[in-house]
C-alpha cells in the first residue's frame, strides 16, 4: 500500500473528487493547509502597513491506496488539479506498512 | 436568462408612454388631495415663506404649541436614528448571508453607502425628492442644491411642519434614501466590482430614488390621482425601489460561480455567520419601529401607537408563516427563510401600516412570509442569483404590500387597487429601466463584474487586500 | 438527581392548597388598593367604557392634556422598543454561551418565540393577563380573544389611561410576554427537541405567563392583599416566572452529554463566542432601560429617572460583584461570570426599581453579583446543568429582588416581607406545576429530548441541517 | 521612542505654570458668562436650593411647564441610553481590531470599565465635575460624597433645571464619564496587565476626568474666560481627555511584540473580526445621537434637530475623505480606516455641533477623515503602537473638533481660536501628567506589562484562563 | 520507529487518547480533517437548494512511536475508536526514519 | 527524497521558514495542529469548573527534500525552533518513493 498526498488548489478539490470517484477510489482524507512556495503571497495593507501573506491556502489530500492503483491515481490527481500557473501544488507517494479498517478489523488492502 | 431580461426590457419600453398617459388622465381633473397625514411633507418648503411665523425662537418656545412640537419632534429624531441603525442591520444581515471571503467587501459597502447617502441627499436629493409646492402633480422638481435654514424661525417651528423642524425633516428623509442603494448591495454581492457599484449607489441614490419618491411623497402626480396612489411608508417608494435596482444588477451581473452545477442544477453557496443575519434581522425589526412609526410624521398617540403593532404584528406572522412553508415545503425548519419571512412580513406592512387592523396585519405579514419563501425558490430557478433573498423581500413583498392597501383596512376598495398598480407599475418601470441603463453603461465603462480568478480568492482579498477574520483564515479562504 | 426533584414536586403538592387558603384569607378583607402608578393598568380596559370620553380624536388633540399624553404614550413605546431588543439579547447570550454547533438552533428558537409570543399574546395573553375591573383581587379572569379597539375615541385618548392608548398597552406587554419563555430556551439549549420547545413556549407563553401576571398586574388577588405583593416590573412575573419553567424543563432534559464525567466531576461545557455573549448582556442591559423606565407607565420625569438610575446601578454593582467574587472563589477574573452579574443585577432591581435609594439599588445589585455566582455553582453540583446560568439568574435573583422589596426601601417592612413571600411562593408554584406538567406530558406525547447521536452531532445538522458558520465548519463540528 | 516622551514630559512641566498664569489673567476679570444652554448644568447642583419650589409633585404635575420638561426630561433620558450603547460599542470595536487571544481580556475591561465608572461617578465624579456655584471660575471643587436627591420637589422639577431631573443629569454624565476610561483600554490593549489597568481605569475616571470636566462643564475657570473656551460635547472634556490617557498608556507601555520587525519596520497585527469592528463603528455612531444630542440638555427641536445633522453629516463625510485617502495614499479601499473616519468626523463634530452649519460639518468632518489616516500612519512610525488607533481617532481629532470651534461656525474668530487652544493644552497637560503619573506609579507597584510570554500566549489565557471562542480554538491561537 | 496516523470520530478522541496514556504513550499530534469514504453525507438544505456535505468531520491522529510498540497501539485505538458504525475510520502504519526531540536535541527511540 | 515533518510552537514558524529559505528550501506545506505531550496544558475554569486544556497548539511543517538536503534541513529545523523549554516539539524523517509538481509533470527531486 502507498499513501498519497496531494497538496492541491483549494477550488479544484470538486473536481479531483470527482475524478478519483471515477477509478473507484472512494475514500481519502482531506486537511486544510497552508502552503509556501514558489507562488509569492501577495501583498495585502493593513492600516497602512504592508505585509505579505506568505502562506496560501491549499488543500492536502491524504489517499491510501493499494501498489496497482496508485500510478494511475497521482496521474488522475496531477491532470485534474493542473491549471497551468504557478501554485499548483504537489504530489508525493509515501510508502505504507499497514492499514486496518477500525469497524471491521479488516486489515491491508481491504481495509482502505 | 438572456430571453428573459430582454423581455422584461421590451416590456418596459413599451409600457412607459402607456402608463405615462394613464397617469396624465388620472392628474389632470384631480385638485392635489389633502391627505392629512402621510403626504404633509409634500407642500412644506415653501409652506414655511408663506404662513404667519413667529417673532422670534423665544416667542415659539413661550407659545401653547411649543410642547407638542417637541414631543413630535422628538419622535421624528428617534426614528431617524432607530432608520440609521437599520443600516448596521443590512449590513449584518448582508454579511452573514454571504461567504467570509466576501465580509470585507461587504461591510465597506454598507458602511459607505450611508455616509455617500446622506453627503447626496443633502446636496441634491432632499431638493429633488421634495420640491414644494410648485410642483405638486408634477413628474419632477427640484429645488436648488444644498440644505440650509434660509428662515430660522419658521423653518425651526411649526411654521414648517407639526410634526418636525426642517432639519429633522431631512435628516429622517436622508436615512431613509440610502436604504435603497443598501438593498442592491445584498443582491450584488460577492462579485460585483467595487468601484461600479460604489459609482451606482451614489447616483441611484441621488436621481432615481428622489425623482419616484416625489411623485408620492413630495406631492408628485401619484399623490394627486382622483384615488391618489398610497404608500404609507414606502412599501414601493423605498423597497420596490431597491429591489428593482437589484434586479436590474442581478440580469447584468449573472449568477455567482458555482451557483449553478453544470448540469443547471441550483447549489447552495452558504452563508458564513448564522448569528451575524440574526443580528441583523432583529436590527431591522428594531428599526421599523422609526421606519414605520416616525412615517406618520408626528407622535400622534393613536397613529403611531396603531402603527408599531401592526408592524410588530406582520413581522410576527411573517416570520412564523415563513417557518412553516419551509418547514412543509424543504422538510426542515430553515432560519434564514425565517428570517427573510420577518422581513417579508415588515416590508408587507409598510405600505399601509397605519390604514390596516391587528388582524389585517397577521393575515398581511402572514402572507408576505409565504410569498418570500416561493419567491426565494422560483428565482433560484430561473437562475437570478439573488445571495440574501433582497428581491424577493423587498420587490417582490413590496409590491404585494402596496396591493395589500386596496385589498384590506380602510383604504380597500377597485379604485384604490388601480392606483396602487399604477403607483407600482410606473415606479417599477422607471427604476427598473434607470438601473439597468445605469449598470448597462458602467458595465461599459467601467466593468461590472470581478473577475473569474478574483471571485474565487474572494472580494477581500482582490478589492481590498484584507481578510475579515485573519485568525481563523485558513479556513476562510476555501 | 431523581431525589432532588422528587422532593421538590412533593414539596410543591403539598404546598399549594396551603398557600391558597392563605391568599384567599389576605384577599377577602382588603379593597383593592389603588396604588398609582404600578397598577394602574390593572383597571384600565373597562374604565375606558365608563370614562367621559372626547368628542372625536380632533377634540382631545385640542385639550390640554393631549401634550402630556403624548410625550407618556411616546416614552412607552420607546419602552417597547428596548424591551424588543432584549430578545435579541437573549438569543446572542445564549448563543454565545452555547457550543456552534447548536447556534442555529438556538436563533431558530430565540427567533420565532417572539413572534409567537406576540401572536398568542394578541390572541389570548393580553385579556387573560388583563382582564378588567370585574375580576379585581381573582385568581382568573378573561375578557374574550384578540385585541381590537371597539371604541377608539376612549381606547386612544387619556380615558383609558393617563400613561398610553391601548395599542402602546398591548404591544408594550406582549413584548414582555415572550420574555418569559426566552428564559427557558437559554436553560434547555443543546439538548431539546426543537418541535416539544415550541409547543411548551407557545402554550407557557399563552397562559401559564398571563395567568400569574393577573394576580398582580392585572389586579388580581396578590395585588388586593392587605399588604399588596409588590412587583414593580418583574422579578417575579417575569423573570422568576421565566426561571422555574427553566428548572422545570432542565430537571426533566437531564444534563447534556459530557457535562458530568464517569465519576460524577463536573466537566465544562464552553460557549462558543464571548463576543456574541458580551453583545448580548449590554443590549439586554439597554433593554432595561424600557423593561423597567417603561413599568412607570409614563413618562414621570422624577420617576422614571430615578428607575433608570437605580436600574444602572444595580446592574453595575452586579457586575463588580461578581467579578469580584469569581475572581476570589475561582482565582480567575471570569468574564461569563461578570456578565451574569450584571444580569443579575438587573433582575434584582426590577421588583423594586421605584422604590430604593441609589445606595439601596447598589447593594441590592452587588448582592445578586454575589448571589449568581454562588448559585451557578451550586445548580452545576446539584446537576442542574443550564448552559447560560438562566436560573440562577432569572429564578434566584428573581427571588431575591422580590423579596429585596421588603427589605429595602420606600416598602421596606414585615407585612411587605410576608406578602413579597406569598407572591414568590404562590407564583413559584403555579409557574413549576404548570411547566412541569406540561413539559412532562409533551415527553410522552412527542419526546422531550434529541438522540445522544443527535446530541453530539448538534442539533443545527439534526434538527435544521443547517451549519451556522459553514466557512469554518471543520472547526466547529468537534 | 524614549526621547520621544522625555521631550513631551519636559515640554509639559514647563509649560504648566505659564498655562496657569495665562487662565488666571482670563479667569480675573470676566464674570461667569451665562451661556444659554451648554453650560446650564454647570449652576445647577444649588440653583435648587435658591429657587422656588413647588409644593409638592403633584403641584408641579398639574403646573404649565410639566409637559415640555417631561419631553425635555424624555429626550434626556434617551440621550442616556445612547451613550450607554457606546459602550457596546467601544467593546467591538477594540474586539474586532485586535486578536483573538485578547479578547476575552478586552471584553472584560469593557464591561467592567462602565460598572466602574457609574459607581465611582456616583460616589465621588459627579460632585467633583459639578460642585456647584460656590466654584464658578475655579479650578477645583467638591460636594461632597454621594448621590442623593435632598430635596425631592426641587431636584426633581424644573427647578433644578428646564431640562431634566437631578437623576437624569446624574445619569447622563455618569454615562459619559466612562468614556473616557474605555478610549484608553484600546490603545493600551493586547499587553497591559488587567489588574493595573482596572485601578488605573478607576482612578482616571473617578478623579482626572471630573477634575478637567469642571473646568468647561462644571462651571470652572474655562468657563470664566472672557471668551469662554467652547467644548459642546466633548471633543476636549472626553475625547481628547481619554486620548491623554491613551497616549501616556501606550509611552510607558511600548509596542507589542512582532509590532516593528527586528530592523524596525512597521508590521501589521491583523485585528481579528472586521464585522465586529463595523458593529462597534455603528453603534458608536448611533450613540452619538445622544452623545452630541443629549448635550442640548434639553429637547429643544431646533437645537437638537441642527446637532443631529451637523453630527451625522461629519461622521458621514469622515467616512468618506478617510476612504478616500487611504485609497489614495495605500491604494486599496481600507475598511478599519473608513470605520476610523466615521469616528474622526463625529469626534472632530462634537465640540460644535450646535454651532455649525450643514456646510461646516461637512467640511469639519472631512478633513478629521483625512487627517485620521495621516495620524494612524505617523503613529505607527513613532513606534507608538496603539491598536485601534484610538489616540488618532480621540485625541487628534479631539484637538481638531476643539480648534475647529475657532475656525467655523457661530463662534469662529480669534478670541475664540485663542481660548480653544487655552482649553485644549490645559487640559492636555493636567490630564497627560496626571495619567503619565498614574501609570508610571502603578508600574513600580504592580507592573504596567503582561510577560512576553503572556503576551505571546494571549491575555485570555494567562489572565482570564479563558477562550473567546473555545470550538474555533486551534486557528485562534498563533 | 513507525509512524501510526489514526482517523477516527472526533468525539472518541479524548476516549482513545486516555486508553494509550494506559499503555504509556503520552505524544501525539491532532488534526482535524475532513473525511470522505463510504460513509456518505447528509443531505442538507439550505434556502431551498439541497446539497450533500460529502466530507464529513473526522480527527487525525498522529504517533511516532517505537517499533516494539505499533501493534499493541494499533490494537488499542482500534479498540478504543469503534462504534461499530460506518465511518468510524482507519488506522495507518507508515515507516520513520528518524526522529528529534527539539528540546534536547535527543534522536530516535528516546526522542518520542 | 524524505519527507520531514516538525512539530514547532506557532511562534517560530517564521523563524523557521526564515532559516529554511537561507539554506534553499523554499517549499514547505503548513498545518495548525493541537499537540498533547509532556508540556501538560494550563488548567482554566469556565464557570466554576475547572478543566484542563490538554491538547496545546502547535504547527506541523511538512517539507519534502532530496535525500542530501535532509541532514541539515532537520538540524537548522532544530537549531531555530529550539527554545529549551519544554513542548518545543518533535522532527520526524519519513522516506517518499516519489513526487510530482502538478504544474509541470516534473518528477523526482526536481520536483520539491
Ligand atoms: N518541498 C515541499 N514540501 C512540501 N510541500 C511543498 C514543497 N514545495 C511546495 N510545496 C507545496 O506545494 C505548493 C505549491 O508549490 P509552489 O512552489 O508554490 O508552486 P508549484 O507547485 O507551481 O511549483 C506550496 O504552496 C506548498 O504547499
Ligand atoms: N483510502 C483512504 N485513504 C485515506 N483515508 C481514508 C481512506 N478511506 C477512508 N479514509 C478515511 O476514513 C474515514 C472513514 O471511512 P469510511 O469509508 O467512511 O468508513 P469506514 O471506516 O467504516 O470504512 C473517511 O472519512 C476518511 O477520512
Ligand atoms: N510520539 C509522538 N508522536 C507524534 N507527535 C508527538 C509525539 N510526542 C510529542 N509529539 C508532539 O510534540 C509536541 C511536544 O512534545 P512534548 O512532549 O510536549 O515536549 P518536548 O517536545 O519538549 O518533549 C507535542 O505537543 C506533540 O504535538
Amino acid at each position: 500500500m502507498k499513501k498519497i498526498e496531494a497538496i492541491i488548489k483549494p477550488f479544484k478539490l470538486e473536481e479531483v473528487k470527482d475524478a478519483l470517484a471515477d477509478i473507484g477510489i472512494e475514500g481519502m482524507t482531506v486537511t486544510e493547509v497552508k502552503g509556501f512556495g514558489r507562488q509569492k503571497g501577495h501583498t495585502e495593507i493593513y492600516r497602512g502597513s504592508e505585509y505579505t501573506v506568505d502562506f496560501l491556502p491549499k488543500i492536502k489530500l491524504e489517499i491510501v491506496v493499494a501498489d496497482s492503483v496508485v500510478e494511475n491515481a497521482v496521474a488522475i490527481i496531477v491532470k485534474t488539479a493542473k491549471t497551468g500557473k504557478i501554485g499548483d501544488g504537489k504530489v508525493f507517494v509515501l510508502p505504507v506498512e499497514e492499514a486496518v479498517r477500525i469497524r471491521t478489523d479488516e486489515k491491508g488492502d481491504k481495509a482502505v | 436568462m438572456k430571453r428573459f431580461w430582454k423581455y422584461l426590457l421590451t416590456a418596459a419600453l413599451l409600457a412607459t408612454p402607456l402608463v405615462a398617459t394613464w397617469a396624465q388622465d388620472a392628474a389632470t381633473p384631480a385638485a392635489p388631495a389633502a391627505e392629512a397625514v402621510a403626504a404633509a411633507a409634500a407642500t412644506v418648503a415653501d409652506a414655511a415663506a408663506a404662513a404667519p411665523a413667529y417673532k422670534d425662537l423665544e416667542a415659539f418656545a413661550g407659545s401653547p404649541g411649543y410642547a407638542i412640537f417637541t414631543t413630535n419632534n422628538l419622535w421624528m429624531m428617534l426614528s431617524t436614528a432607530l432608520v440609521f441603525i437599520m443600516h448596521l442591520g443590512f449590513a449584518t444581515v448582508e454579511t452573514g448571508l454571504t461567504r467570509s471571503k466576501n465580509t470585507v467587501n461587504i461591510l465597506f459597502k454598507n458602511t459607505l453607502i450611508p455616509c455617500i447617502g446622506l453627503l447626496t441627499y443633502a446636496i441634491i436629493g432632499f431638493n429633488l425628492m421634495y420640491p414644494g409646492g410648485d410642483y405638486a402633480g408634477k413628474w419632477f422638481g427640484f429645488s436648488g442644491f444644498g440644505v440650509s435654514v434660509s428662515d430660522d424661525i419658521a423653518n425651526l417651528t411649526d411654521t414648517y411642519n407639526a410634526g418636525y423642524t426642517y432639519w429633522t425633516d431631512f435628516l429622517f428623509q436622508g436615512m431613509f434614501a440610502a436604504t435603497a442603494a443598501t438593498i442592491v448591495s445584498g443582491a450584488v454581492a460577492e462579485r460585483v466590482k467595487l468601484g461600479t457599484f460604489m459609482v451606482f449607489s451614489t447616483i441611484f441614490v441621488a436621481i432615481s430614488y428622489p425623482i419616484t419618491g416625489m411623485w408620492k411623497w413630495g406631492g408628485g402626480w401619484l399623490n394627486a390621482l382622483e384615488t391618489p396612489f398610497y404608500d404609507f411608508a414606502g412599501s414601493t417608494l423605498v423597497h420596490s425601489v431597491g429591489g428593482w435596482g437589484a434586479l436590474a444588477g442581478v440580469m447584468l451581473l449573472g449568477p455567482r460561480i458555482g451557483k449553478y452545477s453544470a448540469d443547471g442544477k441550483v447549489r447552495p453557496v452558504l452563508g458564513h455567520s448564522m448569528p451575524l443575519a440574526t443580528i441583523g434581522v432583529f436590527l431591522l425589526w428594531l428599526g421599523w419601529f422609526g421606519f414605520n412609526g416616525g412615517s406618520v410624521l408626528s407622535a400622534n398617540p393613536g397613529l403611531t401607537s396603531l402603527v408599531l403593532v401592526t408592524t410588530c404584528l406582520a413581522a410576527a406572522a411573517g416570520g412564523v408563516t415563513s417557518a412553516l412553508t419551509s418547514f412543509v415545503l424543504l422538510k426542515k425548519p430553515d432560519l434564514s427563510m425565517a428570517l427573510n419571512g420577518i422581513l417579508a412580513g415588515l416590508v408587507g406592512i409598510t405600505a399601509g401600516a397605519d390604514q390596516m387592523s391587528a388582524m389585517s396585519s397577521v393575515i398581511i405579514g402572514g402572507i408576505a412570509g409565504i410569498i418570500v419563501v416561493i419567491s426565494v425558490l422560483f428565482f433560484d430557478k430561473i437562475k437570478i442569483d439573488d445571495p440574501v433573498g433582497a428581491i424577493s423581500v423587498h420587490l417582490v413583498c413590496g409590491i404585494w404590500g402596496t396591493l395589500a392597501v386596496g385589498l384590506f383596512g380602510n383604504l380597500a376598495g377597485m379604485a384604490q387597487v388601480v392606483s396602487q398598480l399604477k403607483g407600482i407599475v410606473s415606479i417599477g418601470l422607471f427604476t427598473f429601466i434607470f438601473a439597468f441603463a445605469l449598470f448597462f453603461i458602467l458595465k461599459m465603462v467601467m466593468g461590472l463584474r470581478v473577475s473569474a480568478e478574483e471571485e474565487i480568492e474572494g472580494l477581500d482579498v482582490s478589492e481590498h487586500g484584507a481578510h475579515a477574520y485573519p485568525d481563523f483564515q485558513a479556513a476562510a479562504e476555501k
